[in-house]
């Protein structure tokens, strides 16, 4: 069981910092969280965004490489495998 | 009573909170009176990203329409774009790309301001 | 004396908008300014009548209330009353009005300066 | 399957947590896992039975009242209700039940996760 | 008339950065705004804090030497005397 | 029904939201049940700022009385205080001053997190 990571953009940032030092760190960006610059993504994580959030704001193509769309259910199944660090 | 100019600022983005439409709605409503007060819209800071093309605008479509309809401007902050890594090409064309001093003198002008 | 035009966006408790609102309307009003509010989105939550907790003698609901005493003139916005559920205001304190964008329409054509929170 | 317990302090339209809050529980309840919410602060506005807004089908208390309909446990803070003049929930939709911290305190002990939003 | 630039801290940089550029910028901070970190404060603006909301924050021996305090009255003055440039 | 174990971040200063003291009425709600759950509570970002000697703690002060005679920690991360340019002089003695890893240490061992 890892860490997962649940961000949004008012103090998301707090949560970053923390999941910098995890290895197991997985990071899900949901509403603005989309928004938050990947230079402060933790180096190791994993990081998935809300695709329904991504699309409404249409970020589509501003997507960062690393930053995997996942819908509701995905999510869910995240906060089942893991221990949810909540930051949103 | 007088016609007035108004300014309002829209700076928090799509869609983490309201404000993106209901700033609209209430440009929309600034105008509604019999004396017609002028409105300009300006988006400043992470309110820059409703200029994206490709951001839905099922709810604010038909503001934006009025707002248009009337002739009011809508712009963004060009400082805005740049500190976010966004290109004028990324941008809608409804939207008047204007620096930071530009909209200053517009501040300048207007009799009131109102921020979102 | 000056009329100032206020629009407050936030509700009671969660964020402090209300508190600023309130204490610059009220010492705009002692100075002899004329005050006029429009409550618009979550600002329709401020003056629901029935709002009580143990710990606080004064709610937000009184602080609009000693507004109204004051002479300000207070009109909430009737599609986020609606919206919220509130009934057309039937539970505001007295000396709220429901209306609508137009009546702000007409504050911000009738006020000096305008305040947006 | 997993017991989720969810935290929600902001109210509906204004910022989006109520929205997500209601999206991943939903989605939960639906891959058979059991939702149980807390609602706090602001939270305990999202489920006033008579929210109406003429564009909009679907309310935030329609999309609790979804949830409820799933078997979604869902519970308001009673202090918060009262001090928002909510009348102890008396305008809630059906199902959502006015308590208090202690009944968040049982829902840690109970859930296997816990989702603050 | 000058401009008074009324600014809180989730979005009142937007409204530093106009001050910046305004010769006749007068800025109020007020709620969290005086937290905000000095350096963006507008060069050549006058810089005014609510008394009350520094002083519950425990502010008092931590504000820049440019900051003065000021009450709601005081506020009001202001208010009347200038335009108002909303960022709260 | 077990006793469960609970960190709770705060990270949003006094007094621009209701956060600072609801996050601690939640705090002493949580450890209130049958089961006694365990809460640690850790001021991150501009939360840090309540941990300032000024700060007035009228509306905090009976939370944050039950929480110490119950032993719950409270902690402050020192990254933040840097950051900031708070000096560790500055910090009333009823916080812990715990850097970035350490904090991560304690969410490591506890059951849940909560943040306000």
């Amino acid at each position: 069981m890892g860490n997962l990571y649940l961000i949004n953009k008012e103090y998301g940032e707090n949560g970053l910092k923390l999941a910098e030092y995890d290895g197991e760190a997985v990071v899900v960006l949901i509403q603005d969280g989309v928004y938050i610059d990947p230079a402060l993504y933790p180096n190791k994580a994993k990081i998935y965004a809300i695709k329904q959030d991504v699309q409404k704001r249409g970020l589509n193509d501003r997507l960062h490489k690393r930053v995997e769309c996942i819908d509701y259910s995905q999510l869910v199944d995240l906060i089942v495998e893991n221990k949810v660090i909540n930051f949103a | 009573m007088v016609q007035r100019s108004v300014l309002i600022t829209i700076n928090r983005p799509p869609y983490g909170s309201i404000y993106y439409t209901e700033g609209l709605r209430a440009a929309v409503g600034v105008t509604s009176g019999i004396d017609e007060n002028i409105v300009t819209v300006v988006y400043l800071g992470d309110g820059s990203y409703f200029t994206l093309k490709g951001v839905d605008r099922k709810d604010t479509d038909k503001y934006l329409s009025t707002l248009k309809k009337q002739g009011t401007r809508l712009i963004v902050q060009k400082e805005s774009l740049q500190e976010r890594g966004i290109k004028e090409s990324e941008i809608e064309t409804d939207f008047e790309i204007l620096p930071t001093k530009e909209i200053l003198d517009l501040m300048q002008r207007v009799d009131f301001t109102m921020d979102f | 004396m000056a009329k100032l035009g206020f629009m407050l966006t936030l509700g009671p408790f969660q964020f402090e908008n209300w508190e600023t609102a309130c204490n610059i309307a009220k010492a705009a009003l002692e100075k002899g300014h004329e005050v006029k509010m429009f409550l618009y989105l979550d600002g329709v939550y401020n003056p629901i009548k029935l709002q009580t907790f143990p710990d606080l003698p004064v709610m937000p609901k009184d602080r609009v209330a000693e507004l109204v005493a004051k002479g300000a003139k207070i009109t909430a916005c009737g599609i986020c009353v609606n919206a919220r559920g509130l009934e057309k205001g039937k539970d505001f304190i007295p000396g709220v009005v429901v209306g609508g964008l137009p009546d702000f329409a007409e504050i911000v054509s009738e006020v000096d300066k305008l305040i947006t929170l």
